[in-house]
């Protein structure tokens, strides 16, 4: 319990999982390589590797501090203009990323302040509200976002020596921001700060009592979460070469969200393995517009059905929901 | 007379037009127990959450330690040495012990140690449970668990809203106990509805009656308080 | 006063009261589900257009006459709200903070019923318009208004103080209630709680459709609708207090207005912006709404 | 009237009531003792319905209740007022009677007996606008008996009336209870309260750990107050 037992737990528990780490750490850099000759092939893998910095983000929001922002693509978005805009009126693009991940982490830091009174589905309900104001504000800024026409053309950043970096370069780079994604959020759970999140997510009110600043973890959750979500925007808007007010509408939060549900929240490769997944059907899907549409309808509600407990309540392994004393512990919930 | 840890002076507390708390003036010293009764609805438990900072005050000073403490928020004054519980048992279910545990120790300025914590754990009945998800507990267990993180903290003061409230009455008695030792460690200050156990804890007990101040004293002389019977008690053979 | 601006005033009194008494009945709908079953349908708006959807369907395809096609569209509402319950509603009635999980739930219907709609009447048409109920015009002095919106404003207000009268006086009514209340309480005092969720949830996605059809008889429609229609209700919900009729009610006919006048003086877009900033300040500052007791 | 034979309720590992045997015959008060834990409300529960026993038997009036669905079990004449008073609290005192009273179905005698409930608890009379979850606990209680009563039940089972409330309240929740015995009503009062149980009950259970310890007339009882003691 002490400082000393807990930083030998700490390297033991990264001793297990560096060998997964290791394998994702191989794959993220191999595949889009191994796949630079089919072009489309490569781009749903770069795809997905940004889907992999948002799920990553969205889960240490809504899989450790038991959050559901309905808004993180909107954040996303907010970064993703912003790196665009300042591109375009001559930043370097390098610049213009942390600039415009750091804006949307201080926006989604403002817009997460309504979390603090409001809990569970009052929460989402507002996250829900900010989203659509959100993207009714991408379309009435028109001189900034150009409206509902969108942005089209936005070129690969530029290479340090002349021209434009190369496609399957800034896979690389992709790559390299989906593995960092990850790191950074294994280290979040098994620090100090993992505990207090998850203390925050099981029961915020008596966290507080245990003397945590609950306030001040939920901004620094909303700060580093939206931070995922801006890095992934910046580095969205030229990869895709377009983006719109629909780039980052409520359907996106729905499906980052669906990714992490879907994968296991509050695990670290769940929501990896949640992107890896879906990411690629909605490729597979992409001719059947619409169709696409429905199957992500019935995704969420085979997801709600599967598991209707954990929703809300953060994480409920379902193993231990099984053993005998928690379902007599239910059932005599249920009875009272 | 040894120090004053706890002074509420004229604490009222409204919710819209009902006066749940009129002007409780309240001391409480160093080592003593002090117990406070009153039926469901008499403002005990308005009471402990306004001193915990759950609930802010309409009116009146709160002091701990030397301190004022009032608007400050429950993890100020939690790290200040004034911790509670709740009147229902509230653990972090989906969590071990261990993890419930650890949770207590991360923002605790002065926690013990790990000897401390495995004696303390010892001492509580409850160390062979580290591994044992918490929601999974008896109740008894689930109440040792949450001393245990309590305790763990180091407090100065720790306010118990109904110990013993759902227990057996073997589990009573184990409770009571526990309860009896640990007035040799922290200062304790135990909410309860009936005098049962109030009676073999408290040092002075402050009868809650509708949101007042109704009677404060040892015991004994509360049990004999005129005052007391016509309001409370009753006619004992009713 | 000058005539035309009689004509001005007297026209955006009609149009907020026809928005006004639509916005009531969807919210009332929306409310009652939320109230007995703990269900924030944001599928409220898909439903709203089904109704339209249907009702354009069974008038203009089918050349069915518009109060036999209102009357047919409410009914199949019934079916389709049984078909929902056994099928999804029904799994979640003893899951602890089940309004999360039927949230997302509805989010999810939302998404289905948007993509079939867009792909099978998407195809056909942008704007949808229904023939009248009733035809011929109206002179409230000098300011003429369509029989047919005349007809739509009393049925709508018709349905509303029916439905006010059975949740306050009829036993139905305090057994939904006693239901949402305390629910093992009400079942020890004789209510049939599954019964009852079924009838509520039945009963609020009936007034919807209601709302729907109404809708769409008074006025032509796109498919955007439904997602406009799913925030209002929402709005309407969260100010009024969720579970409150009442609120429903009146938070729904200010809204109506609200949407007449902003119309007016500004866009459609402004209107939209108010009820979501008035929705923001509501849920922060008072979460359980303006009307909760 | 009620059976109740080899009942045994469990919540998963935790065994709560364990081949438990009583029996209430009509217009009897019938009073179970026993400390927190000790089963009763699970027992009541059962009976009500809201809890499924493992086995057992109820019967009720020769029916075996298990067969019958909770709502439909007041219209056999046995009314519930379970732990917690099971009120409408942001109902009115008079829309909570009415609730209590439409298992009758009968306007004329539904309102007949809300004015006998005001005669015997007068102070709910002047409070029947108010919202029940603004009264005094002691008033709620009243209401929750009141209701009890309102179906005209031939059994009103009662679950830890007293509970929380100053024991002032708690002797006249228990003179009312002798009032309505009176009547020849048919009352099993489940406690925690001894004292107020003996000044009530005509038969006393005396429960512990889910079973029955001790069976006994309640003036046999009190003349021997160190059983109750020895027990409790």
């Amino acid at each position: 319990m002490t400082d000393s037992s807990s930083t030998t737990s700490l390297s033991s528990d990264w001793k297990k999982i560096a060998g997964p780490l290791g394998a994702f750490t191989i794959l993220a850099f191999a595949i889009p390589a191994l796949l630079s000759g089919n072009r489309y092939l490569a781009f749903v893998a770069g795809i997905t590797l940004i889907h992999i910095v948002w799920t990553s983000g969205m889960n240490l929001l809504y899989g450790y501090t038991g959050l559901m922002p309905l808004m993180f693509a909107g954040i996303a978005g907010i970064s993703a203009y912003f790196a665009v805009d300042l591109t375009a009126s001559g930043w370097s693009f390098w610049v213009a990323l942390p600039v415009g991940a750091l804006a949307a982490s201080i926006a989604g830091t403002i817009l997460g302040l309504p979390s603090l009174r409001l809990k569970g589905f009052y929460f989402t309900l507002c996250s829900l509200v900010i989203q659509t104001v959100i993207t009714l504000g991408f379309v009435y800024f028109a001189n900034l976002t150009n409206g509902d026409t969108g942005i089209s053309q936005i070129p690969l950043p530029a290479a340090p020596g002349s021209g434009t970096i190369s496609a399957p370069a800034f896979d690389l780079i992709l790559a390299a921001a989906a593995v960092i994604g990850v790191v950074v959020l294994i280290a979040i759970t098994r620090s100090a700060l993992g505990k207090r999140l998850i203390a925050i997510r099981e029961d915020d009110e008596l966290a507080e009592m245990l003397g945590i600043n609950v306030t001040r973890y939920k901004m620094t959750a909303f700060f580093i979460g939206s931070l995922f979500a801006g890095v992934g925007g910046a580095l969205y808007a030229p990869y895709i070469g377009f983006i719109s007010p629909r780039s980052f509408d409520v359907l996106i939060s729905m499906n980052i969200w669906l990714m992490v549900a879907f994968g296991g929240r509050g695990t670290i490769w769940g929501p990896v393995a949640g992107a890896v997944i879906l990411v690629p059907l909605s490729f597979l899907l992409q001719e059947y517009y619409t169709v696409k549409d429905v199957i992500y309808g019935l995704l969420i509600i085979a997801v709600i059905v599967l598991m209707p407990g954990g929703i809300a309540s953060g994480l409920k392994r379902t193993t231990r929901a099984t053993e005998p004393v928690a379902a007599g512990a239910a059932e005599q919930r249920g009875a009272k | 007379m040894t120090n004053v840890l706890l002074e509420a002076r004229g604490v009222s507390k409204r919710f819209g037009g009902v006066v749940a708390l009129k002007g409780i003036d309240l001391v409480q010293h160093q080592g003593e127990t002090l117990g406070m009764i009153g039926p469901n609805g008499s403002g005990k438990t308005t009471f402990v959450n306004l001193i915990s900072g759950h609930l802010k005050g309409n009116s009146g000073s709160i002091r701990f330690d030397g301190r004022s403490i009032e608007g400050r928020n429950p993890y100020q004054i939690a790290q200040a040495g004034l911790t509670r519980t709740y009147q229902a048992v509230r653990v972090f279910g989906e969590l071990t012990v261990r993890e419930n545990v650890g949770t207590a120790l991360v923002d605790a300025p002065s926690a013990l140690g790990q000897d401390g914590v495995r004696e303390l754990a010892d001492w509580l009945r409850i160390g062979h449970r580290f591994d044992a998800r918490a929601g999974g507990l008896t109740l008894l267990e689930q109440r040792q668990v949450e001393l245990l993180m309590r305790l763990v903290q180091r407090p100065k003061l720790i306010m118990l809203d109904e110990p013993v409230g759902g227990l057996s009455s073997v589990e009573v008695r184990v409770m009571i106990a526990i309860l009896a030792e640990l007035k040799s460690r922290c200062t304790i200050f135990v909410i309860e509805h009936t005098m049962k156990v109030i009676r073999e804890l408290a040092d002075k007990v402050v009868v809650l009656l509708a949101g007042e101040k109704l009677a404060e004293g040892p015991p004994a002389d509360i049990l004999a308080d005129q005052r007391v019977i016509d309001r409370y008690l009753g006619n004992i053979d009713a | 006063m000058s005539n035309a601006n009689w004509i001005l005033f007297l026209s955006t009194l009609s149009t907020g009261l026809i928005l006004g008494s639509i916005f009531s009945l969807v919210a009332a709908g929306v409310t009652i589900v939320y109230g007995s079953i703990w269900m924030p349908n944001a599928a409220n708006g898909q439903f709203f257009l089904l109704a339209a959807l249907f009702g354009w369907t069974l008038t203009v395809s089918w050349g069915i006459h518009p109060a036999i096609a209102a009357i047919l569209v409410i009914g199949v509402s019934v079916p389709l709200s049984y078909l929902l319950e056994v099928l999804l509603i029904k799994r979640f009635y003893d899951v602890p903070n089940r309004n999360i999980s039927y949230f997302v739930l509805s989010l999810g219907i939302t998404q289905i019923l948007a993509g079939v709609f867009s792909l099978t009447y998407g195809q056909w048409s942008d704007q949808f318009q229904l023939p009248p109920l009733i035809t011929g015009i109206t002179f409230i002095g000098p300011f003429p208004i369509a029989n047919n919106r005349l007809a739509v404003l009393a049925l709508a207000i018709a349905i509303l103080a029916g439905l006010f009268l059975l949740l306050r006086f009829h036993r139905y009514g305090r057994a939904l209630r006693a239901v949402f209340q305390n629910r093992d309480a009400a079942a020890l005092r004789g209510v049939n709680v599954k019964a009852s969720y079924s009838m509520s949830f039945a009963l609020g996605n009936a007034v919807i459709f209601a709302g729907g059809i109404l809708f769409a008889l008074a006025y032509s429609f796109d498919l955007t609708v439904a997602w406009t229609m799913a925030i209002t209700a929402f709005a309407i919900m969260i100010i009024g207090g969720p579970g409150s009729v009442l609120g429903a009610v009146v938070i729904g006919m200010v809204f109506g207005f609200t949407q007449a006048i902003v119309s007016v003086v500004a866009s459609p877009t402004i209107a939209a912006f108010s009820y979501l900033g008035a929705m923001l300040v509501i849920l922060l500052f008072k979460p359980s709404g303006l009307f909760a007791k | 009237m009620l059976e109740i034979a080899n009942l045994t309720v469990r919540y998963g590992a935790f065994l709560a009531v364990d081949q438990l045997t009583m029996n209430v015959a009509p217009g009897e008060i019938v009073g179970v003792v026993g400390p927190n834990g000790a089963g009763k409300s699970s027992i009541v529960k059962s009976v009500g319905g809201l809890v499924k026993p493992k086995a057992g038997s109820i019967m009720f009036d020769g029916r075996d209740l298990l067969t019958v669905p909770t709502h439909e079990r007041i219209n056999l004449g046995l009314s519930i007022v379970p732990e917690g008073r099971g009120l409408f609290p942001r109902m009115s005192v008079e829309e909570n009677l009415i609730i209590g009273g439409d298992p009758l179905r009968d306007k004329a005698r539904s309102a007949r007996n809300i004015e006998r409930c005001f005669e015997l608890f007068p102070i709910l009379k002047e409070r029947r606008w108010q919202a029940a979850g603004t009264l005094s606990g002691g008033q709620q209680q009243m209401v929750a008996v009141s209701m009890g009563l309102m179906s005209d039940p031939r059994l009103l089972v009662l679950d830890e009336p007293s509970l929380g409330l100053a024991p002032i309240v708690i002797g006249e929740i228990g003179a009312a209870l002798r009032t309505l015995g009176k009547t020849g009503l048919t009352v099993a009062l489940f406690e925690q309260n001894a004292k107020l149980t003996c000044n009530v009950a005509d038969r006393i259970y005396i429960l512990a750990s889910g079973c029955v310890q001790h069976h006994d007339r309640a003036e046999d009882l009190m003349k021997n107050p160190e059983i109750l003691d020895h027990l409790m």
